[in-house]
């Protein structure tokens, strides 16, 4: 069972999770109306054979939206971070906000 | 090569099967080709045998890296269908019923494709609603189909849960009475036994790990048995469509995703037909050895791994139970994934790609198998004639951009939802 | 039969003073406590159990184990009946009831058994190359017999009695198998401190220990072992559990057999429980398993493992034969032969090898066991059973057809070709094993990380070095949990005599047929009647990859997954293509390890818990009054409330004319809440909704419309303001979690700068709308202190107040186009507010509603829902165009720009009507321009479809049913149903053309019903087009 | 006040369970209906909240998302990096009253009490119920006293939090209120083989 460390709740069965695919692609700033860069951003995406940068959703913890870094061949979690971070991957239970 | 029939089996089995010989010739590969094909799955030794029976361009190799069937060809659960409603769609694969409805005689090989009807159940009145539009457009199309009662089901499937302990009681059903199921080995052996009778070069055991250039074009492949030039080199090799896209600087709308099945023990014919359930995603029908197939939906993330989680193990199991309460006694024996090409409107994409010189042939999503002859013959005229036929003319990589895409299930680009 | 005929005096780990009493075929015998259902029916001198899979020839019991090709039998009967089950592997209890299989009328006289007359004819892949025609329909016509023929086993159709557990658990350490090498793991880990979970498959640890004959030694280390391993506080030890899937992230799947050693469960136990076990490493102390060797007539009842011959004698306390022959390539088989012979019966040992060790030969004659060395079996003779082998010379470096030299009378004839050692959890994780020459034998390859192996499953046959091995797995695994000062096991090992089995194997895979002889069948798999001439066929033609001979000739595909056949045909394949073994490659293990119910798999979630139910907080009242119920996704919602003897039109026309009349009641607790607050949340509406956001005041609400980023509706709703920083919104009931997920999104991955929070409420409130003129006059009565004036709480006004003494929340929206209010209150008041609506609710002539009436009133006014937001149309194919903001961007605002998406032929929402007094409006038929058919026409060689009124071609297409309308149309008809206000049936639907096409007749197909009606295009706001009944 | 009715209504009777033993394996117990106050701040100025919390209420707020602090009938869990629930008594009002004083630029509040119905699990075999459905380990060492977890169990999204307890394992489970009679059905079929006794609500 692919387990998942969420920097919050620890480490999870992926099911509590949902998959919000390709985290490298960001998406265009709405005022930008150029149809080929939200197309590219909407369905053009990173499909590597190994490591991979997604998203995953923790929906049934502490719904806070998680971007891992993952082997897509062996399964392999490689790093998870809160998705609105974009410094260091931070991994484990004790995350401290405050 | 030994031609298969009745007597020929009777002919030989007296000579204690002594004298047949090999299905297809075992190549070892050419310095160069008219056209390469990367992948020896369904679709690709399809795409050789009609390029070389319709087309007349023989000198091809069909380049595996494994043994031929080996991909999603040989690990999908074998429904072949035709039950399609969006334009571009429709006529695609009920061209493709027709080519099954001819293949064992044309090939020389019995597929066993068994048209034992295939039904869509429907667990709501929103969902009968979905099934009669489907319906009509399959019919006005030429497909056939069929709306079913609940009562009809009943009658034609015994089996399902029509209890009150049915947690989505079944409405009625959608049944396509020519869709059925195919020997999904068989269908890369004859393609293969086909296709080498006209010329083709079959090569195994042979990785394309690059692509040869000549100022910005592809002009070949490099494999792990040496380089091979091609005046054309298409690649049709479903899981790996990405991996292969990106070695070509391509970045495509597919995500490559992991789809597992799942057989039981041989037994006695208990369902005569394919049945889908509505409620949930997933699949039941009975191999002719006697086994239960079962199929379901993805394990949700990018994956080459091929192989499942349990999450979808037990997911498909509750379902096989919920929808056929008799499986409870009954043994899985086996369970296997394939990885998937994934599209983002949970439709193909078949066509010249933006590099010159390489076609692509991929985002089959869990369809693939019952389009491996149309995708065969459309893919085999776009090589030959450099434009798509009518058949595959909407299958576009600029669909997504121009705002046609061919959303069959309407979920928008999540494909792990098609 | 006398009974237990084959039954030894003494000895064995069964209990002679529990007689048990069963039935085989309906016949009775009795064993004992210990027995399984193989070991008594050997013991009764059964010996003929089963037909084979294709030929229908006899078989017998070839293993003791779980890798069992031949005893499948069918277990219990009604609702309990089982087929497929190994009876190698069944516990005996009193009152056990079998029954063989495959077979008819009997087990003797089988009527299917001359299909091996024929075999010839049905070798591997014999289907491929028949029934190809002469019509497509041939195969269909054969495939009905071959189906009938093939399969073993009858399910049950009556649904499953027991119950099945899922459960998890989490450890450091996981050993699989008890065997001396598991035990000694378990020992070591937990003397260190870890947490251990031991499992083994069978009923009781032991592993092979129990197997072997009782010296006191080797006994008096087990009963030491398991002592301690009881008194270990943090060893759990789980038997007649397999572990039978390794997946990703250390988890293993396990099944244990609660109570199948039972008649049936006890009260409330499960039949088997099935668990997930997380652990931070796995020791796989798995054993080996035996191979036979490949000769003619190898399926012969009466030919078995020598291993197993070894288990019944020595654990069973049962005979398998009295004159027996023991066939080996090795040297563990001398055991076998040396423990049968002191259970009392004559033994021979034939040996393929051309010398064995002066000590083995010495021990063996000592024990008045007769050796023939250089010799093979070549055959086996005998109709149901052996009773005699054919010997032949043989040179194991190059083994050829020679004469029979000697026939060697038996009834039993024991087996050993080597072992193979128990890699199928390492195979699973992608471990592929490596072939070793010495030992002959598939040894692990790389081990995946966080696995270790021990034991037998290790390749070591000595009983010593397989406690040293598991010693040392368990050291490492401590060290590995950081445990590691606190590791001792060398005490395991103090008293053990130094090692002294040998193995010293020469790998022999098939016997040539002896000469002069007519050849006999040589099987491969037993399971699936593969033999060693299919193998050579598969060769002949081709099919050579280790993967191709198994899809070809179906070996190892069966229910043992060719737990003893896979080697031998790697093999003879080898041999064929003059391969090294190595080379040839093994084919991918994958789970599961054993076979395994689906009811376990399943557990508890099944029938009406297949998936959990949402209810709303009026649900009992509901219930109640005996609505009828509907499911949409999870929830159970009402659909209608039918009176005595009214249908569901009856019901929901009654319903949906009331609430235009007076007033009605409905419960929409099911809608998706989300609460949306902070600083930044009208910026991040304005965002995700295509119309304005910024100016909605505090106390009013809007109806909002949400994309998807490519242009594509998402979800509708409305949202109000609360206070300042504080929103309310409602989505659809089947898009609450996307719509939530999406936001989360929004916010913590694209526009991490804005200040919002957003938190479900939907079970928090519970809704209800109050819909009709009489409507305002209800909520009077029952809310109080709420001025209901329309200057006071305006359309798409938003308020709080109480109901007595229930806060409420109060919208006044309308779905249904009357005068409406949406009434919110914390869920744990929801049914005492709906009973008080619902008593103040008579004096206004109250009707309660259910979702069906819902559809009704909407689809006259022509709001959109399900039908519509179907995930395909944009806002302009909904008429709701003018909703989306010009002056800012909004989520989906780039996209829905596409050429695709603003093609003006895209069908858009209509309202339809009958345009005569006859036909059914249908959803889901299909409009058609009745001016524009079609034909086919086959210029240009592709099929081509002609306008026949312009000429002009279209698309491709393939050809119609004839209705005259063929392809796909120009709209569909979304959604139906009978207004009562209008007195006829109406429709919502799509239409290329759109409103443009008022007033205009077009053809509504339906090719499903035979049906072509027409059907005239109006409004989709049939019912008071000018909203005057929402404000008067 | 209207009684606020319980989910479980139709379903919930009081008495034995399953197999009889000699003392209860399982004791399942409905608790009276919680009040539920949700505080959720942003990163910035969320230490700060987390500082007057404890000035004001007197209540240490729990640097670790899964852990629960608690004082006279107040107990915070950090369900989320800067989301607080203040499960309250008859302190709730104290509680409201300090939300009240915060900005809408600081932590904004969500009453959910009404979205949860709350079941306590006590005995011997408290730990073997959960984990027929829970995928948490829930050993002394990795689930102590006052730690709490989200996760599913049959489909059903839960809060489970260990209370403190002198005897044996305790826990509260948290269950999404339109689940709840699927969740009850599912606890006690899962309770049943372990015997127990279900207790009148609290
Ligand atoms: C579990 C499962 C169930 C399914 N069920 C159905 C179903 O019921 N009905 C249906 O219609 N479809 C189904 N499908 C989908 C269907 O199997 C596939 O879409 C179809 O078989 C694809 O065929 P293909 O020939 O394109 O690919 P494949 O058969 O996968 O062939 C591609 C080949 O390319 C080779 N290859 C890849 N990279 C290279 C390289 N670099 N060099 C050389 N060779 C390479 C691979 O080894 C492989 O053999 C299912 C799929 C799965 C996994
Ligand atoms: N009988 C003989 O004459 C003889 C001679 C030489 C060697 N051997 C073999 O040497 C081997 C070495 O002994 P060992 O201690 O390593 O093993 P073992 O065979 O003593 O114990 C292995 C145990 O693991 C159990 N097991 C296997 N897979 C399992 C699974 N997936 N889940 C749960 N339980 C599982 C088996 O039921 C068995 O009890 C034995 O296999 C034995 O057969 C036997
Ligand atoms: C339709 C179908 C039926 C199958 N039936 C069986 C079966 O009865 N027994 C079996 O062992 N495997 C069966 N398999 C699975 C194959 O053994 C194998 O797992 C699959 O082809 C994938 O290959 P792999 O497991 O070698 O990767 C079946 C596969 C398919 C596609
Ligand atoms: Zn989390």
């Amino acid at each position: 069972m692919l387990r998942i460390t969420c920097p919050y709740c620890g480490e999870r069965d992926y099911v509590e999770f949902g998959y919000g695919g390709d985290a490298e692609n960001t998406m265009p700033e709405l005022s930008d109306t150029d149809i080929g860069r939200w197309a590219d951003y909407v369905f053009f995406r990173n499909d590597p054979k190994g490591e991979h940068a997604e998203f995953w959703h923790h929906q049934h913890g502490c719904r806070q939206w998680l971007r891992v870094v993952r082997n897509t061949v062996t399964h392999e979690v490689i790093s998870v971070r809160p998705a609105s971070e974009t410094d260091a991957p931070t991994q484990g239970k004790q995350v401290e906000v405050a | 090569m030994t031609h298969y029939s009745a007597f020929s089996l009777f002919k030989e089995a007296l000579r204690g099967n002594k004298g047949w010989s090999r299905a297809w010739r075992d190549a070892e590969p050419k310095p160069a080709y008219d056209v390469v094909i990367i992948g020896g799955g369904g679709h690709g030794l399809a795409t050789a045998y009609y390029l070389a029976k319709e087309h007349g361009i023989t000198n091809v190799a069909v380049v595996e890296k494994g043994y031929i069937g080996g991909g999603n060809t040989g690990r999908n659960t074998t429904i072949v269908r035709s039950n399609y409603m969006i334009d571009g769609n429709t006529s695609f694969y009920e061209h493709s019923m027709k080519l099954w409805e001819g293949m064992s005689r044309d090939l020389n090989f019995n597929v066993m494709y068994s048209p034992r009807g295939q039904i869509n159940l429907c667990h709501s009145p929103a969902q009968m609603d979905a099934a009669m539009r489907r319906g009509n457009i399959m019919r006005m199309n030429g497909i056939d189909a069929e709306l079913l009662s609940r009562e009809a089901v009943m009658k034609r499937v015994p089996i399902l849960d029509y209890s009150a302990n049915a947690r989505f009681p079944i409405h009625g059903g959608l049944l396509q009475e020519r869709a059925g199921t195919a020997r999904h080995d068989a269908v890369a052996w004859g393609y293969a036994r086909g296709a080498s009778a006209r010329g083709v070069d079959i090569i195994q055991g042979c990785e394309v790990t690059g692509y040869q250039w000549d100022r910005g074009r592809i002009v070949g492949v490099e494999t792990t048995r040496g380089p091979i030039k091609a005046k054309k080199v298409a690649m049709a090799v479903a899981g790996h469509t990405s991996h292969m896209a990106k070695m070509a600087g391509l970045r495509l709308p597919i995500e490559t995703h992991v789809l597992q099945a799942f057989v039981t023990e041989a037994i006695k014919p208990v369902i005569d037909c394919v049945v889908s359930f509505g409620a949930v995603h997933f699949y039941i029908s009975q191999s002719d050895k006697g086994g239960l197939v079962l199929g379901g939906d993805l394990d949700g993330h990018n994956s080459y791994g091929q192989r499942g989680d349990l999450p979808i193990v037990e997911e498909n199991m509750a379902a096989a139970k919920a929808l056929v309460p008799l499986v409870s006694r009954l043994q899985l024996v086996r369970h296997w994934a394939g990885v998937m090409d994934m599209s983002m409107d949970g439709s193909p994409i078949m066509c010249k790609s933006p590099v010159e010189g390489l076609y692509i042939n991929g985002g089959w999503c869990y369809g693939g198998f019952k389009a491996t002859p149309a995708s065969g013959w459309c893919y085999a005229h776009t090589i030959a004639t450099e434009r798509p036929h009518a058949l595959n003319a909407r299958f576009t990589l600029d669909r997504f951009h121009r705002g046609y895409q061919i959303d069959e299930k309407g979920m928008g680009p999540t494909p792990w939802a098609h | 039969m006398t009974s237990q005929s084959h039954r030894l005096k003494t000895g064995g780990h069964i209990d002679r003073s529990k007689a048990i009493s069963f039935r085989f075929d309906g016949r009775a015998y009795t064993g004992f406590a210990g027995d399984t259902l193989a070991s008594a029916l050997l013991a009764n001198g059964v010996m003929l159990v089963g037909r084979s899979f294709k030929y229908h020839r006899p078989r017998g019991i070839f293993t003791a184990g779980i890798e069992e090709p031949n005893a499948l039998v069918t277990m219990r009967s009604g609702a309990r009946h089982e087929p497929n089950l190994p009876a190698t592997k069944i516990e005996l209890y009193d009152g056990l009831e079998a029954f063989s299989q495959n077979r008819w009328p009997s087990l003797k006289h089988d009527a299917m058994s001359f299909v091996d007359l024929f075999s010839k004819a049905f070798a591997a892949g014999f289907y491929y190359k028949t029934f190809i025609g002469p019509t497509q329909g041939s195969w269909m016509l054969y495939e009905k017999f071959i189906r009938k023929a093939a399969g073993m086993g009858d399910p049950t159709t009556q649904p499953d009695p027991d119950r099945y557990e899922k459960a998890n658990a989490f450890c450091d350490l996981l050993v699989v198998g008890s065997g001396a090498s598991g035990l000694a793991s378990a020992i070591t880990a937990g003397r260190a401190g870890l947490r251990v979970i031991l499992v083994e498959d069978d009923a009781v640890p032991g592993g092979s220990l129990l197997a072997a004959a009782n010296d006191p030694k080797s006994a008096g280390w087990l009963t030491a072992a398991l002592a301690e391993l009881a008194a270990l506080p943090n060893v759990k030890v789980m038997t007649r559990t397999c572990a039978f899937g390794a997946y990703d992230a250390m988890t293993f799947a396990l099944l244990e057999r609660v109570s199948d050693h039972q008649k049936v469960p006890a009260p409330h136990q499960p039949r088997q429980r099935y668990w997930r076990v997380r652990a931070e490493r796995a020791i796989l102390a798995t054993g080996m398993i035996e191979r036979p060797i490949v000769f003619g007539n190898n399926d012969l009842p009466g030919v078995m493992l020598a291993s197993a011959a070894r288990t019944y004698a020595n654990r069973h306390a049962v005979a398998p034969g009295k004159r027996v022959v023991v066939f080996t390539n090795n040297d563990t088989a001398y055991a076998a032969a040396r423990d049968l012979r002191a259970a009392g019966a004559d033994v021979a040992v034939v040996d393929a090898r051309a010398r064995i060790s002066a000590a083995l030969a010495a021990q063996t004659t000592a024990a008045g066991i007769a050796v023939h060395l250089g010799c093979a079996v070549g055959r086996a003779n005998g109709g149901r059973h052996v009773r005699s082998v054919d010997l032949v010379p043989i040179d194991l470096r190059n083994p050829q057809r020679s004469r029979i030299r000697q026939r060697l009378a038996c009834d039993l004839l024991a087996v050993s070709g080597g072992w193979t050692p128990t890699l199928q959890l390492l195979g699973q994780r992608g471990s592929k094993p490596v072939y070793d020459e010495k030992t002959a034998m598939l040894a692990a390859g790389k081990i995946p990380e966080g696995f270790d192996i021990a034991g037998g499953a290790a390749g070591e046959f000595d009983l010593t070095a397989k406690i040293e091995s598991g010693v040392r797995a368990g050291l490492a695994a401590a060290a590995a949990c950081d445990q590691a000062q606190a590791a001792q096991g060398r005490s395991l090992l103090e008293g053990l005599p130094a090692g002294t089995t040998t193995f010293n194997i020469e790998p022999l895979w098939l016997v040539p047929h002896p000469l002069n002889t007519r050849p006999k069948k040589r099987f491969v798999d037993l399971q699936h009647d593969v033999g060693a001439d299919d193998i050579e066929l598969a060769h002949r033609e081709g099919y050579v990859s280790v993967e191709h001979l198994k899809r070809y000739t179906t070996l190892g595909m069966a229910n043992d997954q060719g737990k003893t056949s896979n080697l031998n045909a790697l093999g003879i394949m080898a041999g064929i293509r003059g391969r090294p073994i190595g080379e040839v490659g093994t084919t991918t293990f994958r789970p599961p390890f054993r076979p395994v119910s689906i009811g376990a798999l399943t557990g508890p979630e099944t029938g009406l818990h297949f998936r959990p139910i949402r209810r709303s907080p009026m649900h009992d009242w509901h219930l109640a009054q005996g609505a009828a119920i509907t499911t949409t996704g999870l929830w159970q919602r009402a659909w209608y409330f039918p009176r005595p003897g009214e249908s569901k039109s009856d019901a929901y026309i009654r319903e949906t004319a009331k609430v235009r009349q007076s007033v009605g009641l409905t419960d929409v607790s099911s809608l998706g809440k989300i609460d949306i607050q902070g600083p930044d949340a009208a910026e991040f509406l304005n965002r995700v909704y295509v119309n304005g956001f910024l100016t909605l005041p505090v106390g009013r609400a809007r109806y909002g419309v949400m994309l998807r980023p490519d242009g594509i509706v998402m979800d509708d709703g409305t949202t109000s303001r609360i206070s300042e920083h504080h929103y309310f919104m409602t989505t659809t009931t089947a898009g609450a979690g996307k719509v939530m997920s999406h936001l989360e999104y929004l916010l913590q991955t694209a526009w991490t700068d804005l200040r919002v929070h957003v938190t479900s409420v939907t079970g928090q409130w519970a809704g209800m709308a109050v819909a009709g003129p009489r409507s305002r006059e209800l909520l009077e009565k029952v809310i109080t202190d709420i001025d209901f004036s329309d200057d006071a709480l305006p359309f798409m006004g938003v308020c709080h107040g109480h109901a007595g003494d229930i806060p409420v929340r109060v919208l006044r929206i309308s779905f249904s186009g009357e005068r409406a209010y949406e009434v919110y209150a914390a869920a744990g008041y929801g049914q005492e507010l709906w009973q008080r609506f619902h008593d103040q609710g008579k004096s206004c002539d109250l009707v309660v509603y259910g979702v069906e009436a819902l559809g009704a009133l909407r689809i006259e006014k022509g709001h959109v829902a399900g039908g519509e937001l179907e995930g395909r149309t944009t806002l302009a194919d909904l008429g709701l165009g003018k909703m989306a903001s010009t002056r800012k961007p909004f989520l989906g605002s780039a996209l829905m720009q596409r050429q695709g998406l603003t093609d003006p032929l895209r069908p858009q929402l209509v309202g339809l009507e009958l345009a005569a007094s006859e036909g059914t409006l249908r959803a889901g038929a299909i409009l058609c321009d009745p001016a524009t058919r079609y034909s086919r026409s086959f210029a240009n060689g592709s099929p081509t479809l002609v306008n026949n009124a312009s000429g002009a071609s279209a698309r491709d297409f393939t050809p119609g049913n004839g209705s005259g309308h063929m392809g796909h149309g120009i709209g569909f008809v979304s959604s139906v149903t009978y207004s009562p206000e209008l007195k006829r049936n109406i429709a919502l639907g799509f239409l290329s053309g759109g409103m443009a096409r008022k007033g205009e007749q077009i053809d509504a197909v339906s090719p499903l019903n035979g049906e072509l009606t027409k059907v005239r295009v109006t409004s989709p706001h049939f019912v008071d087009p000018e909203g005057e009944r929402l404000h008067g | 006040m209207a009684d606020i009715r319980s989910a479980l209504g139709s379903v919930y009777k009081a008495g034995p369970l399953g197999t009889p033993r000699d003392f209860p394996g399982v004791t399942l117990q409905e608790q009276s209906p919680r009040n539920l106050i949700q505080l959720s701040g942003w990163p910035d100025s969320f230490g700060a909240i987390c500082e007057s919390i404890a000035a004001r209420l007197g209540i240490r707020v729990p640097v670790d998302c899964l852990t629960v602090t608690t004082h006279d009938d107040v107990s915070i869990l950090r369900v989320g990096p800067t989301r607080l629930w203040f499960v309250c008594g008859a302190s709730s009002a104290r509680v409201r009253a300090f939300t009240e004083t915060l900005g809408a630029g600081d932590a904004v509040t969500t009453e959910i009490g009404h979205s949860r119905t709350v079941l306590r699990i006590t005995g011997s075999e408290a730990r073997t119920v959960l984990n027929r459905g829970l995928p948490i380990d829930l050993d002394d060492r990795a689930f102590p006293e006052n730690v709490f977890a989200q996760s599913v169990i049959h489909h059903i999204p839960v809060l489970v939090h260990r209370l403190p307890s002198s005897d044996g394992p305790a826990f509260d489970v948290y269950v999404s209120r339109e689940y709840a009679v699927s969740f009850w059905e599912w606890l006690v079929e899962a309770a049943a083989p372990l015997g127990g006794r279900i207790l009148e609500s609290a």
